[in-house]
C-alpha cells in the first residue's frame, strides 16, 4: 500500500525516517492538547505536573526531530530519547526517555522498518523501560498501557497487518490498557502515598502512553 | 491562597535562584557545567566523593549541603522535579575518580529513576559508585518495605557523617557503610500545620483547614497521615516522637540525635519548644539526646509545619557528626 | 488570618523558647542568670565585651548573635518587649570589666529607654560602657533626624565587625568607632508581601491585601511606607536598591556589602533572585557587592518579606567581616 | 480632717504607708478595669501590647505592696518602682519604673507626707521621667499627663488644698492633658512611625497616667 500525499517518501508497509518524524510529531500534537488533562489526573495522586513535564517533553523531542540531520532512524530515535531524558521532569522524563533511547538500540542498523521490526523496536522500548522499574502490570503505571500496546503491535505482525491497521490496534489496546488502571491501586510513583485513594482515577504516565501511541497511529494516516 | 512571591518568570526560577545560592556562598560553592553545584575548593581526588540529586524549590536542600566535609555535587532539578539523567551523569563523570563516589538518592520515583538511568550509563563508562538510597519517612508505610518511604530531610545528617568519613579519606565501601548505618538507624514524619504554593504554577500544596494539622505530609504536600485538630508544641512534639522512637525501637540508654526541620513559616521559636520538650521525653525513658539539629534544611516552600528526624548514633557516628565541615547550611570549626 | 502555631502556654512562650534554643546551640552558648544568653566559653575578661538587649519572637536574633567573636551576651525580653532595666543591669554586671562593654542598642524606645535606665544605674556602680545606637532604618525619616530611624537587622554587621575587633583585643574606643563607622554607612530597608499574627494575642502584626507589598514596613508591623502593587523579584530589588544607594550616597568605585534578612515565610529562593538583581544593578552602577549575607536573622514571626541592608567597606571592615567567629547564626572558620 | 474606717492610720492631711498603699492599689484597679481600651489606643499607632503591659507592671505592683514589710514609704515606692522596672514590657516599664524609684528618692526620710512633701515627691518623680527621655510636653507622650498632674498638685499645695482635694485636681489635670494628646502628633514612642495619622487618638501612656491619678484619688478616698 502506497499513501498519497506524503512526500513520496513512503516505502509500502515500511516507516521510514520521514514517517517516523510524522509518528512522533503527531504523538506531540495528541500530548500537547490533552495536556490539562493529564495534570488533573496527576493531582489526584501526584504533584499535578503530568501534564506540563509531558509538554516539555515533546518540545525537547520535536527541537530534536528539527535538529535532526541524520536521516536515520536509530539517530533520530536516539536523539528524541536524550532529548526526554534532559528534560528535569520527575519520573516520566527517565522512563520515557530510556523508551526512545531502547527503541533506538532495537532499530540499531535499519533504514526503514516493517512491522515486524517496529514491533521489534517498541519491544526493546519496553525491555528499557522495564530495566528502570520495578513495576509490573497491575501496579497502576505507564507500564499497564505500554506492555498491551507493544503485545498489540507484535500480534498484528505476526499475523501479517499493515502499519497502519497495526498501529492502530496498538492505539486501541494502550487506551484500553490505560483505562483499566482506573481500577487499581497505585503500587509506584508518587501516587502510591495516597493509598486506596488512587482507586477511581487513571494513571497519568499510563494515559500518556495511550495518548502518545494514538498520536503515533495519526501522524502516519492519510491525511483527509 | 492567593500566591505572593517575589520572582520574576517562573521559566527561569531555577537558573535565576541557582545563580543567586552561588552568588551569596561563593566561598562555599560555585556552578559548572549545566548548573551543577560543586565545592569552590575541590576536595583531594584521592577521596571518595559524594554526589546527589533533587528537584529545587526546597532551599538550602539539597545544594546548601555541598561543602567541605559534606557533599562534592549537587544536581538540582526544576522545581519540585529530578534532573534529567543526562546532568546527573555529567555529574558523575565530574565526579569520576579511582576512589569512588558515594551517590545519596533520596526515595523519591523521578529522582531514582534518573539515577538508575545515569548509574547505568555511568556504569557503561567504569565509572565506580555506590548508590544509598535514603528512605526514613516513617509515614510511608512499615518499617522494612523500604520503597514505601520517601527521602526527607533525613538526608542531611547522612550526607553530614558520610562525607566526614570520605574527608577522613576512607573507602568508598565504608563511606557506604556509615551512611547506611546512620540511615538504616533514623526515621522522619512530618506535620504541616498550613499549605504553600508552587512557585511556577501558583497551584496549591496542601490545603489544611483553619485549626487542622497533618501529621504524615510528604515534602511535596502528598497526603500520608492524618488529619487533626492542630495541636500545642508540646503535644505535638509527644505525638512525633512516640511514633518515631517506636519505628526505630529506641531503647532506653541509647544516644540519639533529634533533627527538627523547618519547612518554610513555621518559626523557629516554635522548634526551640518543641526540642525542649523532645528532650525531656527523651529523658524520662531513659535516653540521651546526644545531638540536635534546629533550623530550615529542606524547605517545602512557605509551607507551616516541620519535620521530626530522629537517629541513632554509636561512637564513631557522634564523631563524625562533630567532624569539620563548611557548607552554606553547617559549619564546624 | 487564623493563628496556626505550634505553641503552650503562651505565660511561658520565652522561657520554654529559649530553653530550647539554649538546647540546640549548646556548643555557642548558654542560660545564665534571669535568662540572660551567654557564650557557652566566656570571653577572656581584657577584652572587651558585646552586650545588646531586645524583645522576644524574632528568632534567631538577638541571641542567635551570641558567641565567639560576636556578642558575650544577650537580655532577651518578651515577645516584642524590650527587657526591664534589671535584667540589663544585671548583664552589664556580669560583663563587667577594666577592657569596657560596648553596649549595643537598637533604636526602639522600649530598648533604648530600658538600656539608659541600665546605663545610668550601672555607671553608679562604674561600669565602663560604651553606647552604641542601631538605627538604620530609612523609611523612619530623613538620615541625620537618626531618631527616627529603628534599628533593623543591621545590627548583625554592625555586630560581626565590632565583635571581632572586639576579639582582637582592641580597646572600647577602638570597637565603639567600628561599630559606629559600620553603622553610619548603611541603611536598611523592609519590604513585607504578607502578615503575621503575635504568638501570645493572636494580633494581626500588618495586614496586607491580596496582590500588594508594602515598602518600609517596621519590625513589629509598624506602617512607615507604601503599600503598593506586588513586584516581581528584580522590580522589587531594583526600588529598595535605588532607595538604599541614595540614602547612603554610594558612589562608583566603591564596595557595599548587602544583606537580605528573610523575616519569616519569604524562601531563600526569592531571596536568591533578589541578590542576583542586586549584584548586576550595582554592577550597572560601577559597584562592587563585596560581600553578601543572605538568610533568615531576624525574623517577625511568619510574615512575608525581607530586610535589604547596604552598607560601606573599607579594607578594614572588610578584614572583620572575614574575622573568625561561631554563634548560632553566623561561623567563619 | 479624719477619715473614717480607714484602718486609723491616717494622719489628717498626710498619706502614711498604709494610705500610700490604698493609692497605688486604686491605680492598680483603675488600670485593670481600663486595661483593653489602653490596648486598643496603642494598636493605632503601636504594638497593641499597652493595656497588657500595664495590667503586668500593676500585678508587680501589687506584689511588691504584698510583699512590703517595711512599713516606710521610700522602701514601698522604691520596691515598687523595681518591680516595675522587672517588667519586660516596651516603653512603659521603664519610664513608669523610674517614676516611682524617683519619687522614692524625693521622699526619703519621711514617715508621711503632707500635701508639701507629697508634691515634692511627685515632682521628684517627674524628673525622674524626664532623666530618661527627651520628650517635652506637646510630643504625645506620658509626659503630656504627667506635667499637668505634678504641677496641679504643687499648685494645690502651695493654696493649702487637702490631701484629698489635691489628689482630684491632680487627676483632673492628668486627664485634661491626656485627652489633649488626641489633637497631637507623635513625636516619640512606636506611634511617632505613622506620623500624622497618630493624629485623632490619645496617646495610650498619657491615657495610663491620667488612670493612675484617677485611682489615686479613688484609692484615699473614704468608702462610700
Ligand atoms: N517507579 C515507577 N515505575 C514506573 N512508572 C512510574 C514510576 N513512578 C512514576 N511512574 C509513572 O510516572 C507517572 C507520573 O509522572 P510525572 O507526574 O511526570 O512524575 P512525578 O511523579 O515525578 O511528578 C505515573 O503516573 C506513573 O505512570
Ligand atoms: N521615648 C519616649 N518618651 C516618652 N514616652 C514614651 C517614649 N516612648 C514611648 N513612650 C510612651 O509609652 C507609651 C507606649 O507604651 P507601651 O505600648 O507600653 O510601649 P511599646 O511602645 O514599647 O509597646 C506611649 O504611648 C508613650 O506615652
Ligand atoms: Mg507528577
Ligand atoms: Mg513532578
Ligand atoms: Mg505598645
Ligand atoms: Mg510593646
Amino acid at each position: 500500500m502506497q499513501f498519497p500525499g506524503l512526500d513520496g517518501e513512503i516505502v509500502m508497509g515500511a516507516i521510514t525516517h520521514g514517517l517516523l518524524a510524522r509518528m512522533l510529531r503527531g504523538a506531540a500534537a495528541e500530548v500537547r492538547e490533552n495536556h490539562e488533562w493529564l495534570s488533573r489526573l496527576d493531582s489526584v495522586g501526584g504533584d499535578g505536573d503530568h501534564g506540563t513535564t509531558m509538554v516539555r517533553a515533546m518540545s525537547r523531542m520535536e527541537q530534536a526531530l528539527e535538529a535532526d540531520v541524520s536521516g536515520k532512524i536509530p539517530a533520530l530515535l536516539n536523539d528524541v530519547g536524550w532529548a526526554i531524558l534532559g528534560v528535569d521532569g520527575g519520573a516520566i522524563g527517565p522512563l520515557l526517555g530510556m523508551f526512545f533511547v531502547s527503541m533506538a538500540e532495537g532499530a540499531e542498523g535499519l533504514e526503514a522498518l516493517d512491522v515486524g521490526d517496529l514491533a521489534a523496536a517498541f519491544e526493546a522500548g519496553l525491555a528499557g523501560v522495564r530495566a528502570q522499574t520495578k513495576a509490573q502490570p497491575g501496579d497502576k503505571t505507564l507500564v499497564d498501557a505500554l506492555v498491551p500496546a507493544v503485545e498489540a503491535l507484535r500480534a498484528a505482525a505476526e499475523s501479517g497487518k499493515e502499519i497502519l491497521e497495526a498501529l492502530h490496534l496498538a492505539a486501541e489496546a494502550a487506551e484500553a490498557g490505560a483505562e483499566l488502571t482506573s481500577t487499581l491501586q497505585a503500587r509506584f510513583g508518587r501516587a502510591r502515598n495516597i493509598k486506596e485513594q488512587s482507586i477511581g482515577t487513571r494513571d497519568p504516565g499510563a494515559t500518556s502512553i495511550a495518548l502518545l501511541f494514538r498520536g503515533f497511529e495519526k501522524g502516519v494516516e492519510p491525511h483527509a | 491562597m492567593a500566591m505572593k512571591k517575589l520572582i520574576n518568570d517562573p521559566a527561569n526560577l531555577v537558573k535565576e535562584l541557582l545563580a543567586g545560592f552561588a552568588l551569596a556562598h561563593g566561598d562555599k560553592v560555585s556552578l559548572t557545567g549545566s548548573d551543577l553545584v560543586v565545592r569552590a575548593q575541590a576536595k583531594s581526588p584521592d577521596k571518595v566523593a559524594l554526589v546527589t540529586l533533587g528537584g529545587s524549590g526546597h532551599e538550602p536542600a539539597l545544594s546548601g549541603f555541598v561543602g567541605e566535609g559534606m557533599l562534592d555535587i549537587s544536581v538540582p532539578g526544576e522545581i519540585f522535579a529530578a534532573p534529567g539523567p543526562p546532568r546527573v551523569l555529567e555529574a558523575l563523570r565530574l565526579a569520576k575518580r579511582d576512589a569512588g563516589i558515594l551517590f545519596i538518592v533520596l526515595n523519591h520515583a523521578g529522582d531514582v529513576l534518573s539515577a538508575k538511568v545515569a548509574m547505568d550509563l555511568a556504569a557503561k563508562e567504569g565509572i565506580l559508585l555506590r548508590r544509598v538510597l535514603t528512605h526514613e519517612d516513617m509515614s510511608g508505610g512499615p518499617r522494612g518495605d523500604g520503597d514505601d518511604r520517601r527521602g526527607l530531610s533525613g538526608c542531611l545528617p547522612v550526607i553530614k557523617v558520610a562525607g566526614a568519613a570520605a574527608e577522613q579519606g576512607r573507602s568508598l565501601e565504608a563511606c557506604a557503610e556509615i551512611a547506611e548505618r546512620m540511615e538504616a538507624g533514623m526515621a522522619t514524619l512530618a506535620v504541616a500545620v498550613s499549605g504553600a504554593t508552587h512557585p511556577c504554577t501558583g497551584d496549591v500544596i496542601a490545603e489544611i483547614p483553619d485549626g487542622m494539622m497533618v501529621v504524615g505530609m510528604g515534602q511535596h504536600g502528598e497526603a500520608g497521615g492524618g488529619t487533626q485538630p492542630l495541636k500545642t508544641a508540646d503535644a505535638t512534639a509527644e505525638i512525633m516522637l512516640d511514633a518515631l522512637l517506636e519505628d526505630i525501637h529506641a531503647r532506653p540508654g541509647e544516644d540519639l540525635f533529634v533533627m527538627l526541620n523547618g519547612v518554610g513559616s513555621t518559626t523557629l521559636m516554635e522548634l526551640y519548644l518543641v526540642l525542649q520538650r523532645v528532650k525531656d521525653l527523651l529523658e524520662t525513658r531513659g535516653i540521651t539526646l546526644a545531638r540536635s539539629l534546629v533550623g530550615e534544611f529542606l524547605t517545602v516552600q512557605e509551607m507551616g509545619g516541620f519535620q521530626m528526624c530522629v537517629g541513632r548514633l554509636d561512637k564513631e557516628l557522634k564523631a563524625l557528626w562533630d567532624a569539620p565541615c563548611s557548607s552554606p547550611v553547617w559549619t564546624v570549626k
